[in-house]
């Protein structure tokens, strides 16, 4: 067990860290997933947990991601801590019905008889020309289901300090990673450092809007803050963290202060994340918006391949940017 | 197989099943049958809601495969899953409150006919999506092989749910990993209204863990002593040799696939034929021909399973409905919030 | 082919209608599904048709939905215009990847070059204790899918109407069909009538408050505008029978004249339709808004089996009604 | 099998390839060969984006596959499908356009290498989720048994994709109904860096077909006469009888997985073991010693082929940029809205 952990880590080693530490903490804990042993993770999340702890703790599987979340779910529901990864989130949607008929509704259907503390990791978003079957974002789908708790970390701390909070946690996690974070760099915590569901982080104070971003997009809001700052126009970024349970007290005290907000998202607009904020705001501070919640998502279509059209399709400081200007030159 | 169910590869002879055993398998068959006929009745009254899937001609299967384990060894089902529920000794009043959808219910009313469970006697529950629980199965197994455990896991699916992928990738898994699962298929040859040769393009369907080298065989679903010594034997193979089994059960439903079905499709020739075969009165004439009880034996276990369920259902009737507090209870083992309609927001939220 | 197709028939038949035209018209259009021919459907959609077009036309299957959802996929890029009937929409969750990753995509990601004319078909909805596994109402899911295209409908005369138009158009359509409407009954068109996809209907016409509510909400929200009708309050009732194209216009519309919305579903709240409905009304309507939408849906639990806890997690006319005179009393 | 490629049940003896064929199958094979060297270069260049999966080392089991169907039999493939579509005789240029995500691209840069698709020569395209495209092709099989035409469906999956269990699914319709489909396993012993002894309980993987008795064969993939005959003898068997075929070729790809992979857990020996069988080398030696081509022509293949795929490059980096008014093009066959942030509304919602 490392308890020398160094201070500041990447994101993808935060993950490795809590993964460690966790597996050296709890003999309950156990990882399995597609390549994740001898191949080390196909992004090396996974590095060297084979190797420390053996193929009892750290299982490689055939490409069957229904069976193996299925099999992750039953070896959870007899008391086993395990850590599912998915290799990417594009592929949990064969294994959707394990997750959602299974994973969320067995502890309340049984009436409480057995808590399923299984966390299905799995990295997510686009930006790297992937395209249509490889670009997913689906944080608003696992939202979308009582029983399930989400998690979507933006910093290192967070990677690892969730993930933690996440194993402990007996209920089932989707923990949503971002593949264009692994190599951000960050302070990471110690051991015992987990953070709570539920507990928005205000990453930058400011006064004149309200910006919720998630994962990824926290640091595309707060480089538009910093475009805006320039011009004098002061915004308040907030990442919730986790988007089931979410910190709406964080989110409403914001924009009741600041009177403006933006939600951005990586996914989809229909029935998306951002959409989903936006209510919860209209609803918690009708009568303090001074102009509707802008809201800032991928293009509506399939992720195409082409850089220039994945660029055009994704969320960007830029269009962040925009959005604080609109809703605060409607407001004036 | 043949019409009159006689199937290739069944245990013949002479069974060792212990007297004791096989009485206690007779009541048990019994008490599933006359709870499922009582459930009928309930359901017709309108005291049982949703779906009500009826096992009653697979008893033999049923009972069979339970008793052919050992007590803490784990079980998934499907939604016909009462006969499984109660050859594990789950109360008969918390599973008929479950019908009824009651407080006191086996899984406080949350889970009705197609979503039992009972943990503490290693029933890992009852589910409705046809497959879902197959892989569960190979996870309770791996669980056990994790601890060092010697349980084995067994998962009852019907032949419908061969066709479910997730089938092929447990019995996989299970054979890579050498996992103590039992995958125990009882075939009572439709899925719903639809026939094993109009679904499957090989209707010996224990053939498909052939193709992983598991070893699987056919037994007489409609025999309880076949069944209990098939699984008995798969159960020990698993155990001792840490590998999975297949075994494929043929049966017969004598009522439609559910409640609802009015099971106009199958053949009512092919229905009075397996009728015929009834495993309570089959296995009767073998208890009576080996002098295992009497007559006098047997009326008075019908007689006391009828006051049983009778019991449960007075039982289940008389027990106060669900508070609706309890709407949103056990979303979550560690919930942040009681609120149902906001139980994904923090508490302090609304506005 | 029945030209003598009754004026009047169930939501079922309705459907049945639709399906024995459209296969009469087009040798391309088949049916696929389990149970849909010698046993004639689950909910007896398909009654009568394996009898009338036999075994070719008209195909049982076996429970594997992944595959034949895939099969229809294939069969629809090579020209034939499949109707899948999945049993209920739980079991679409099986084969979600076929319909997120390959219909909805293939006609984006070559580039235009081969059409998915596929109708997948599917009842939802709670209502009946079939309990946690068996209760989804997914039109959230499927709505924030670019590529597919989203009915709901509500009347027996849109059921028809409605599924001609998604068998002749060629993008996938998920026809999200409603349990609790099978035996409802109403006129219907003949062979020629047909509904453009984004256009809604305005099932009642009021000046007090706009009621948005899709499928068999629309029935509760009428039921809901009654009872307020006895009390003086005047509400509007839009059905926007498509999802995907929603068409805002007519939503739009009614708000800035009401000034008052209320969005009803039956699915579950977060990043759920009725929050999305929201989000548009407030981004169109936001200076004619008086109060906030009040949303009214499902509870945010796995649905349970007991009757009154079922009840209890369904949004009913009293509901809708509490929230009508809520978001009234908050823009007085 | 052997560590040494050699396979039990492969073709042996003299193959009946004509010698004209026999030639084209080589030029092939080198086209796609030098195609792929330069998307590689290319690649780390920055001109292609994504991942890249080469098939360096697969040739014949590709190049002999695709020649073993008729021209109009519709072909499924995954994300390593440049091959697929060189044989089929997809424009050189348009398939590097399209890895250089250029509007000149077969799929106008919507779809990259993973995602190439030329219809017009019933190419159905690459896919990108393991195992997702297998039911497409049993589905192609399905329009053609429906029509009453006879072609054939042949879709290509890796040793990865046998399980994903919608193979299982897909193998059973198409036998249960009849259909004409050539599953054809390409089994280069490793799904990423998972040799399939790791993976599959059952390494002989065309046995996955037995189990429902659909007629398969192991067929030695490193050898493109092999190949041919055993896809052409599966082609005809699925025209004529009308039923699908399952063939697993064994072979070996020379690279990573993917571009990102540096390839660090396949043993060298392995590596360098296969290399020694490279199918180009060996298939020019067949032609040679049979006096079907000469050095020189072998050198004009060559060249011609190396020509092509300068000029494809070329015409690729020349190639202008998609326009971004194309980012919400081809979301719909009936689009009703341009606006591809609000392309759920109908238009005139705007706020
Ligand atoms: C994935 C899925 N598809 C369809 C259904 C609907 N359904 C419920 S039971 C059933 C038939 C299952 O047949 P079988 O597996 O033979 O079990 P049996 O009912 O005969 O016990 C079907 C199709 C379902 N529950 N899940
Ligand atoms: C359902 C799914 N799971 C995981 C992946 C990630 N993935 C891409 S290729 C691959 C390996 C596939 O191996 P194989 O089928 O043998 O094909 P090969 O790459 O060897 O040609 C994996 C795991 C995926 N694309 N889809
Ligand atoms: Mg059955
Ligand atoms: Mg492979």
């Amino acid at each position: 067990m490392s308890s020398d952990a160094p201070a500041t880590a990447s994101y993808r080693e935060a993950l490795t860290q809590a993964m460690r530490e966790e597996l050296a903490r709890d003999d309950n804990v156990f990882l399995m997933g597609e390549d994740i042993g001898l191949f080390e993770g196909s992004f090396k999340v996974t590095r060297g947990l084979l190797k420390e702890f053996g193929p009892r703790r750290v299982v490689d599987t055939p490409i069957s991601e229904a069976g193996f979340v299925g099999i992750g779910i039953g070896a959870a529901m007899s008391g086993l801590r395990p850590i599912i990864e998915l290799m990417t989130v594009n592929f949990s949607i064969v294994a959707m019905d394990q997750i959602v008929n299974n994973a969320a509704k067995i502890h309340y259907m049984f009436g409480g008889q057995t808590a399923v503390p299984i966390v299905i990791r799995m990295p997510g978003g686009a930006g790297h020309q992937l395209a249509a079957q490889h670009s997913h974002s689906l944080e608003a789908w696992f939202t979308h289901i009582p029983g399930l708790k989400v998690a979507c970390p933006s910093t290192p701390y967070d990677a690892k300090a969730l993930l933690k909070t996440a194993i402990r946690d007996d209920d089932p996690v989707v923990f949503l990673e971002s593949e264009g974070l692994y190599a951000k760099k960050g302070p990471v915590g110690g051991p015992d450092d987990l953070l709570p569901f539920g507990q928005a982080a205000v990453r930058r104070q400011g006064a004149d809007c309200t910006i919720v971003a998630v994962s990824r997009m926290v640091w595309i809001a707060l480089a538009a803050a910093e475009q805006l700052a320039a011009d004098g126009i002061d915004c308040e970024v907030i990442d919730p963290r986790t988007t089931r349970p979410l910190d709406l007290e964080t989110i409403a005290g914001s924009v009741r202060r600041t009177n403006h907000c933006v939600a951005v998202d990586e996914g989809w607009p229909e029935c998306g994340l951002a959409a989903n904020i936006a209510t919860h705001v209209y609803e918690s501070c009708f009568d303090w918006l001074d102009a509707p919640v802008e809201r800032v998502t991928a293009a509506d279509v399939p992720m195409p391949y082409a850089r220039n059209l994945e660029q055009a399709a994704l969320p960007s400081a830029d269009a962040v940017a925009t959005a604080v200007r609109a809703t605060l030159a409607r407001g004036a | 197989m043949a019409d009159d169910g006689s199937v290739g590869q069944q245990t013949a002879g002479p069974v060792s099943a212990d007297p004791g055993l096989m009485r206690q398998m007779f009541t048990v068959m019994h008490l599933v049958r006359v709870f499922e006929e009582r459930a009928a009745e309930e359901y017709m009254r309108g005291n049982i809601g949703g779906f009500l899937h009826l096992a009653i001609g697979e008893e033999a299967a049923v009972v069979g495969s339970v008793f052919g384990l050992r007590p803490t060894d784990p079980i998934t089902s499907t939604y016909r899953e009462h006969g499984q529920a109660l050859s594990r000794g789950s109360d008969p009043r918390a599973v008929m409150a479950e019908l009824f959808g009651r407080e006191t219910g086996l899984c406080g009313g949350h889970g009705g006919s197609m979503h039992l469970m009972d943990r503490e006697r290693a029933f890992y529950g009852g589910y409705g999506i046809v497959g879902g629980s197959i892989p569960l199965a190979v996870g309770l197994g791996f669980a056990i092989a994790y601890r060092g455990e010697d349980d084995v896991a067994l998962v009852m699916f019907g032949d419908g749910a061969t066709n479910q992928g997730v089938l092929t990738e447990s019995l996989n898994m299970a054979k890579l990993w050498n996992l103590p699962v039992v995958f125990f298929c009882l075939n009572n040859q439709y899925g719903m209204g639809t026939a094993v040769d109009r679904a499957s393009a090989e209707t010996e369907l224990f053939r498909r863990a052939d193709a992983f080298g598991i070893p699987s065989r056919r037994v007489d679903g409609m025999d309880v002593l076949a069944v209990h010594q098939a699984v008995s034997d798969a159960a020990h193979h698993a155990r001792t040799s840490h590998d999975p089994v297949m075994i494929e059960a043929i049966a017969y439903r004598y009522r439609g696939h559910s409640m609802s079905d009015p099971d106009k499709t199958r053949p009512e020739d092919e229905k009075a034929r397996w009728r015929a075969r009834d495993p309570l009165v089959t296995f009767e004439r073998v208890l009576l021909g080996e002098g295992i009880v009497s007559s006098d034996d047997l009326a008075a276990i019908r007689e006391a399973n009828l006051a049983t369920i009778e019991d449960a259902a007075q039982f289940a009737a008389a027990s106060p409905a669900v508070a609706e507090s309890a709407l949103a209870d056990d979303v979550y083992a560690h919930p942040w919030n009681d609120d149902p309609r906001g139980s994904a927001l923090m508490p302090g939220g609304g506005g």
